[in-house]
């Protein structure tokens, strides 16, 4: 026998759909995305018939999407990513035997996570900070170490075995950035200590005093999304048989763009995976869409801001805080919004 | 009972202890936070005019206010956005080169004024897009920013058509662009003349007094009564408007325009604004701090080239910098607690 | 009252012995021994700033004392929240600490979710949040994100959270601040029954008749010390408030003043908002209107939907000064015309605690510290050190950062910011929350001030006995309406949560 | 709240879309099924002054030889032209253009094509040697070749004299700007050892940076010990020109060189400020790009390799009508 009751909010179960369907974060993302792939089955087919490149692009801009995802759930974010990739390529194209290559790769983006975390937690500086001050580094370290030059495989041939198609038309990037992206899922929403990202990324405090152990949690997110970006870069020169210092110029942005416009909130808690896959979907299709409709370089750089500049201002909250604007300078206006409405105790009838 | 007795006699004892040295550490950090970046401007300068030959040449100061003059006025620009909590403008890097392709491009073919009222106008829609987006849509300013860099950089070349700009030799403004005082050049005074200018309206405006306010907490300020909405478009403005000068300043000093001219200018004039000491929290900052920085960045970069050091090691010793700042602002603001 | 011969010979749960511990260079608690025994429930109270939360925290293993030792069953407390939850301690905090994002059962489960192999099991989880919210009798969606529940009912999903970790000693810090006196009856016997089956409650707070209803012994801190400890028949209201205050100090219940209304100020007509339906309100010159009713009933959405803080979909405020009536149109309007807003969250939307003293007066009154929009720096601090005064800041320093400042004494400089624009309508909502006695009565005395000064204010508060006190008339807010008028005359306790909670009083298990 | 959402959202939407339908019926209109299908894999475009140059005649003369031409622009970065390149092979053209974003990295790309069938040119800087057999052809100038023409200026200039020179190089990490600065430096110390490199920075192709770096070089060198200036590209020469003069040193007297030969560099070496520069012909390589392709296409004899003449411009045929420039 119950004595305090939740006054539900949303009667009946069609307003409650609607009401956890309103709540997703991925709904703009999904609808874009949806947009985009009527675009290209009306203007340009060639975009699914050529799936096995359109994967190839998706899962280049979306591993290291990922790694970031799993950073920006803790309301933190990772510039370095996009240096991490080329000094850890670098690094792995300098070591003559492949197998070791790849591990110091990979060693080198944990590292270079760690790093990044101790900076955050243990010091206390503002994430972006931290992160652009590695950005920096780690470019230059790139170019010190390459001496401002391409770095070429000691095997060649086996970077473009790499590059060929594995099971199906699948390479073993798309089928890395797969198993990364169902993995990562997982960890995220069934795994105790990745559902405790949000937590984190939700209210820090909170979790704190819960127990939870916020300082590893922010190390194993920032040694994900270095690992990750390393992987990249990994995958990058392997493909290419060659490691360039100056790699990652366009990935960086690229992959924070897809994660907000799959819906995640840089303030932390809120996102997931999937949005970001769908976010990296919409993205990645609109390029190869566009370059295979053959539209002129600078009208796709348009293109790209514009969806992105879209997302980013159509954010329920951003719409709210816009009408609010409107709605002071024309007087009272309709739908004001700042829902949920707070519901007050009151007994109901039994469930 | 009595081990209560002997510890409340001892352990106070051995607590004030700890704190004296705490204290000590603590204030070091706290004054390095506040005075850090003059000091080590300082020493930097005047040990580069001991060691480094030729660092004290009026050829080469000419040339150091080269290097901070550019960035230099991109940062006392967007120091308001990073004081008001808006981390960053990346679509500097557009602006600038648009408006330094304006200016030669225009006033070739119908004359400077008319050039520069374009490169204005052209400014202004610039900030008015960010800053809208961020003060009343309250979009996130780096993706803002990220978004109107694309589609900047995209309509730029599609207009330019990419093409390199050339002012005519001895024209205006190659002549404006090479004038001199002394060492320093019009540039440099240029960037002094901003920074005074946005200094005073930072730190003795009313408009300054609110943005800082914001800085430090959104709501609170929006409930007393400010336009908020209204003063993060003010910082977007006030930062348009620098980038602009800065193209100005760029196209003049090379009589040539292109629209790759300003490429890394977004996070450079970043770095300096937070090697400064500026609080990316809001809080502290002040355009002293950004010229310090810019000065500090500009003076080290110069160092590296006249040692002959590689271009990767410049980008490490700036990265370590930002850090190192960064670090000490936040142990600061951990011992104030 | 409970079985006092069980407690008084039941072993001890938990003592902090002689604990110190200092921020910067300031020293919260100053070497302070308390001992609490199974269960009894140990009430501790003293001023803000007093160290009650410092010391909590250091029980709670959130803070390591820099001196002395927690124990916990005789065995020191290792440092660390983890350690101290296995230790068998929970704590309830004052401000709410719960993930939005997250469900009900997760928030009650958070940070000790049951896994397998790193997995969750969430069928496991549930089935824990649900038996304990029974066991506190609360029915709350498991599955609903906590960001969609009311603040009452957040609460109780905080207290679910501490009660399913089954901790032997259990600290509240002001768990009632937030609830309406049904649900904070419901809360005290809960309280009662667990501590029946031998858990042990630490109590903090504000409100002295719950510390006399369910504590079996009370401590008294004052600046970072121990005043006193004493069985609760030993003591009365009269006696603590003097321990805590350390000065002779009457409660504040003085004669009620004439109220003499005078024409009216503020005018809102068909007020409809999220929460708040259609509601008409008139407030007069020299007139404190209090509004009543239960927490979440729609009285703060009310208060800003009037002033513009947050949208309204429907409805006219109209503001009349100096027999010119302005309509209003934005929170910004409200405040050209005089308005002026003490929120209810002080920290968070009523002050910039990174900023001076100085600098938070000035910014509402920057324009007329400033001539052509450039800032007469001079006037500013002696501007602020005035109203600082008016206020009897303390300390009266008005170049440190208001974080640096007692809940009460910042409440004090967002009333300061205002009194400088000489505000005609003045809204305060939960004006005394988390202030500590003395610094309640000044505020009341400020309030008082302000109306014989020809202001119309209003007031909203969940402290009854300060509604009663301050209001000339109440209006009761239940569900987003005004169910009854009730003038000072009429006004009572009963009378108000009769009609706040509709009749249906809530009913405890 | 919900539906306000809703309408948003299918707002938005069909604006992408219908930036999407712009966009692609600006694009779908020259093309015809007749024609051969082309991709142009560009490692830069309109955002730079080459690219932009190079462009119009490519596009002009693929035109002209009925070719429907797709081009892209990585940006230099070589992971966007891999992928790229995947795009490329999977739309089955007829034939690719390749300029390398970065050389050693354009092999699998290569190998790609090889299986798909599809022959492929490079254009602007060659692959690696050992990956031209991957490759039909090659056209453009040679960026190493024209490195060691403006060293050949060089050595001409300094007579055997001992010669301490300054370099301005290219935006760090660029292909071009690694290919010419090393065929500068091998042929200086195959050729003429006694010039050598006192000091050496990025100009990043740009005028400004390179005044700067080259009037900081000076400082540190110290202006009395330089004797040359070599930057590779006549923008950044113009810069370091100027950084001379802000200097008051007279530029005439010193051996400079450069490659380019741009509507900026021309009237220097005209001036007699400039001593030599390599006429660097965007129009001539872009066209040639084209033609490579439509002889390949439609089975004419074609030459493996075709290089631009790294035609030498100094005060002798400075005015001639053939090297004027043409950026």
């Amino acid at each position: 026998m119950t004595s305090l009751q939740q006054h539900d909010i949303a009667s009946g179960s069609l307003d409650r759909m609607w009401a956890i369907g309103a709540r997703r974060p991925e709904g703009r993302g999904l609808i874009l995305l949806v947009a985009v792939v009527l675009g290209a089955l009306l203007f340009e087919p060639g975009v699914f018939t050529a799936y096995p490149a359109t994967l190839g692009r998706i899962a280049l801009i979306g591993l290291v999407a990922l790694g970031l995802t799993a950073v920006i759930l803790m309301g933190e974010l990772d510039l370095s990513v996009a240096s991490t990739l080329a000094v850890s390529g670098v690094v792995m194209a300098m070591i003559p035997n492949l197998a070791l290559g790849i591990i110091a790769a990979l060693i080198v983006g944990l590292i270079v996570g760690a790093i990044n975390a101790f900076f955050v937690v243990v010091v206390g500086i503002n994430s972006f900070i931290a992160t652009l001050g590695m950005l920096f580094a780690l470019r230059g370290l790139a170019l010190v170490l390459s001496d401002e030059q391409p770095v070429r495989l000691a095997d060649v041939d086996d970077g473009v075995a790499f590059g060929a198609p594995l099971i199906g038309p699948l390479t073993p990037r798309v089928l890395i950035f797969i198993v990364l992206l169902v993995g990562l899922h997982v960890f995220l929403t069934r795994m105790r200590a990745g559902r405790e990202f949000y937590a984190v990324g939700g209210n820090r405090a909170a979790a704190k005093d819960a127990g939870i152990p916020v300082t590893r949690r922010i190390f194993t997110g920032f040694m994900i999304s270095g690992g990750v970006a390393a992987l990249a870069g990994a995958i990058n020169t392997l493909e290419r048989t060659a490691a360039t210092p100056t790699a990652g110029s366009t990935v960086l942005l690229a992959s924070i763009a897809a994660a907000i416009i799959g819906g995640i909130s840089l303030n932390g808690g809120r996102g997931s995976i999937i949005g970001t896959v769908i976010g990296t979907l919409a993205l990645g299709l609109l390029q190869i869409g566009l370059a295979l409709a053959a539209v002129q370089q600078d009208i796709q750089q348009i293109f790209i801001g514009a969806v992105l500049f879209i997302a980013v201002v159509t954010d329920p909250a951003s719409l709210r805080a816009v009408a609010a604007n409107l709605r002071s300078s024309m007087g009272r206006g309709g739908g004001a919004t700042a829902e949920p409405m707070p519901s007050s105790p009151q007994p109901v009838a039994h469930q | 009972m009595t081990n209560i007795a002997t510890r409340q006699g001892g352990r106070p004892a051995g607590a004030k202890v700890s704190t004296h040295r705490g204290g000590q550490i603590a204030s070091v950090i706290q004054w390095s936070a506040e005075r850090g970046i003059f000091v080590v401007t300082g020493v930097l300068i005047v040990a580069a005019a001991v060691f480094v030959q030729g660092f004290a040449s009026v050829v080469n100061i000419t040339d150091v206010f080269h290097r901070a003059a550019p960035v230099g006025i991109i940062a006392v620009g967007m120091t308001f956005v990073v004081i008001s909590g808006n981390y960053l403008d990346l679509s500097v890097v557009p602006q600038v080169a648009t408006s330094a392709v304006i200016l030669i491009a225009v006033s070739n073919s119908y004359g400077l004024l008319p050039a520069i009222v374009v490169a204005t106008l052209v400014s202004l829609v610039y900030g008015l897009i960010n800053g809208v987006a961020v003060g009343y849509f309250k979009a996130n300013a780096v993706i803002v920013t990220l978004a109107t860099t694309y589609i900047g950089l995209g309509v730029l070349r599609w207009v330019s058509g990419g093409n390199i700009f050339f002012g005519p030799r001895g024209g205006t403004i190659d002549t404006l662009g090479q004038l001199k005082f002394g060492p320093v050049p019009l540039s440099a005074l240029v960037l002094v003349f901003m920074a005074v200018l946005l200094g005073f309206v930072l730190s003795r405006t009313g408009f300054g007094f609110a943005l800082r306010a914001y800085g430090s907490n959104k709501d609170a300020t929006r409930l007393a009564g400010v336009a908020t909405s209204r003063v993060v478009l003010g910082a977007f403005l006030i930062t348009s408007l620098s980038a602009m000068i800065a193209g100005f300043v760029l196209a003049a000093f090379s009589n040539t325009a292109v629209s790759t001219v300003s490429t890394g200018m977004d996070f450079g004039a970043l770095a300096a604004i937070i090697i400064g000491g500026n609080s990316v929290f809001g809080g502290r900052g002040s355009i002293l701090r950004t010229v310090l920085g810019v000065v500090f960045v500009s003076v080290l970069t110069n160092i590296l080239v006249l040692t002959d050091i590689g271009y990767g090691w410049q980008q490490v010793a700036i990265g370590v910098l930002i850090v190192l700042a960064v670090s000490i602002d936040a142990l600061a603001r951990r011992v104030g607690k | 009252m409970q079985d006092r011969s069980k407690t008084e010979t039941a072993p001890i749960v938990i003592e902090a012995d002689a604990v110190v511990k200092q921020f910067g260079g300031v020293r919260a608690v100053k070497g302070v021994s308390v001992s609490v025994r199974e269960g009894e429930i140990y009430g501790l109270i003293g001023e803000n700033g007093a160290g009650k939360s410092t010391l909590m925290r250091m029980l709670a293993g959130l803070y390591t004392p820099d001196a002395g030792e927690v124990r916990v069953g005789g065995a020191p407390l290792q440092p660390g929240a983890k350690s101290a939850l296995a230790a068998g301690i929970a704590i309830v905090h004052q401000e709410l600490n719960l993930i939005p994002e997250m469900t009900v059962a997760e928030n009650i489960m958070l940070g000790s979710f049951p896994t397998r192999a790193g997995f969750t099991e969430s069928k496991k989880l549930r089935a824990v949040a649900k038996s304990t919210l029974e066991e506190i009798g609360v029915a709350i969606d498991l599955d609903e994100p906590v960001s969609r529940l009311s603040v009452a009912l957040r609460q109780f999903v905080e207290i679910a959270r501490a009660i399913a970790r089954k901790p032997r000693v259990l600290i509240m810090d002001e768990p009632t601040a937030s609830l309406t006196p049904a649900e904070t009856d419901y809360l005290l016997e809960m309280l009662q029954r667990l501590a029946g089956r031998g858990m042990s409650v630490i109590y903090i707070s504000h409100r002295l008749p719950e510390i006399f209803r369910i504590c079996t012994r009370v401590s008294v801190l004052r600046d970072g010390s121990l005043v006193d400890t004493m069985d609760i028949e030993a003591t009365s209201p009269d006696d603590l408030v003097n321990k805590m205050v350390g000065r002779e100090l009457k409660l504040d219940l003085q004669v009620r003043r004439e109220a003499k209304p005078g024409a009216v100020v503020l005018s809102a007509r068909g007020i409809t908002a999220p929460g708040v339906r259609g509601i008409d309100l008139d407030v007069r010159a020299g007139q404190i209107v209090g509004l009543g009713g239960l927490v979440g009933a729609g009285r703060t959405e009310l208060v800003r939907a009037i002033l513009g803080v947050d949208p309204k979909s429907a409805g006219m405020v109209t503001i009349t000064v100096d027999g010119k009536s302005k309509r209003i149109n934005s929170y910004r309007d409200a405040v050209a015309n005089g308005a002026a807003y003490v929120p209810e969250e002080r920290r968070t939307e009523g002050l910039a605690l990174t900023m001076t003293v100085a600098d938070n007066i000035a910014l509402p009154n920057r324009r007329r510290l400033s001539t052509s929009g450039v800032l007469k720096v001079g006037s500013i601090g002696s501007f602020a050190k005035e109203l600082a005064a008016r206020v009897e800041l303390r300390p009266a320093d008005v170049t440190r950062a208001v974080g640096e400042y007692s809940g009460g004494n910042q409440q004090k400089v967002v009333i300061a910011k205002w009194l400088g624009r000489e505000p005609r309508f003045v809204v305060l909502d939960e004006p005394t929350r988390g202030v500590d006695v003395a610094a309640k009565a000044e505020i009341h005395r400020l309030l008082r001030s302000l109306v014989d000064a020809g202001a119309a204010v209003l007031v909203v508060s969940s402290d009854l006995p300060e509604l009663l006190d301050l209001s000339d008339v109440i209006y009761v807010v239940r569900d987003g309406e005004i169910v009854g008028t009730l003038t000072a005359a009429e006004a009572d306790e009963k009378a108000v949560m009769t009609l706040a909670a509709g009749g249906k009083m809530v009913t405890s298990a | 709240m919900t539906l306000r959402k809703i309408h948003l959202a299918v707002a938005s939407s069909c604006l992408a879309a219908l930036m999407i339908l712009s966009g692609c019926s600006a694009t779908n209109g020259g093309s015809g099924d007749s024609k051969h299908k082309v991709w142009a894999l560009l490692p830069q475009g309109t955002d730079q002054p080459y690219g932009t140059t190079y462009l119009p005649p490519l596009e002009e003369t693929a035109g002209k030889m009925g070719i429907d031409l797709t081009v892209t622009n990585s940006q230099y970065d070589s992971d966007t032209q891999a992928s790229d390149c995947e795009v490329a092979v999977a739309a089955r053209p007829e034939l690719i253009i390749l300029w390398p974003a970065v050389a050693s990295t354009v092999r699998p790309c290569l190998v790609r094509a090889k299986e798909a069938g599809i022959p492929v040119t490079i254009t602007n800087s060659d692959v690696l040697p050992e990956d031209k057999d991957l490759t039909s052809a090659y056209s453009g100038p040679n960026t190493y070749g024209q490195g060691a023409a403006s060293a050949t200026i060089m050595c001409g200039l300094a007579e055997g004299k001992p010669v301490k020179i300054l370099v301005v190089n290219g935006l760090t990490g660029n292909v071009t700007a690694i290919n010419r600065r090393q065929g500068f430096v091998d042929t200086i110390a195959k050729d003429c050892p006694n010039v050598t490199i006192a000091a050496e920075q990025p100009g990043d192709w740009s005028k400004g940076t390179s005044q700067t770096v080259t009037s900081e070089m000076l400082t540190s060198v110290g202006a009395k010990n330089v004797q040359g200036i070599f930057a590779a590209d006549d923008t950044m020469v113009a810069g370091a020109i100027d950084a001379l003069k802000a200097q008051g040193i007279d530029p005439k007297p010193l051996f400079i060189t450069s490659i380019g030969n741009t509507k900026l560099g021309n009237p220097l070496v005209a001036s007699g400020e400039l001593d030599g520069t390599v006429f660097q012909s965007s129009v001539w390589d872009g066209s040639h790009a084209a033609e490579l392709a439509d002889q390949i296409l439609s089975g004419k004899p074609y030459e493996k390799d075709v290089f631009m003449p790294s035609v030498i411009v100094d005060k002798n045929n400075v005015a001639d009508a053939d090297v004027a420039p043409e950026w």
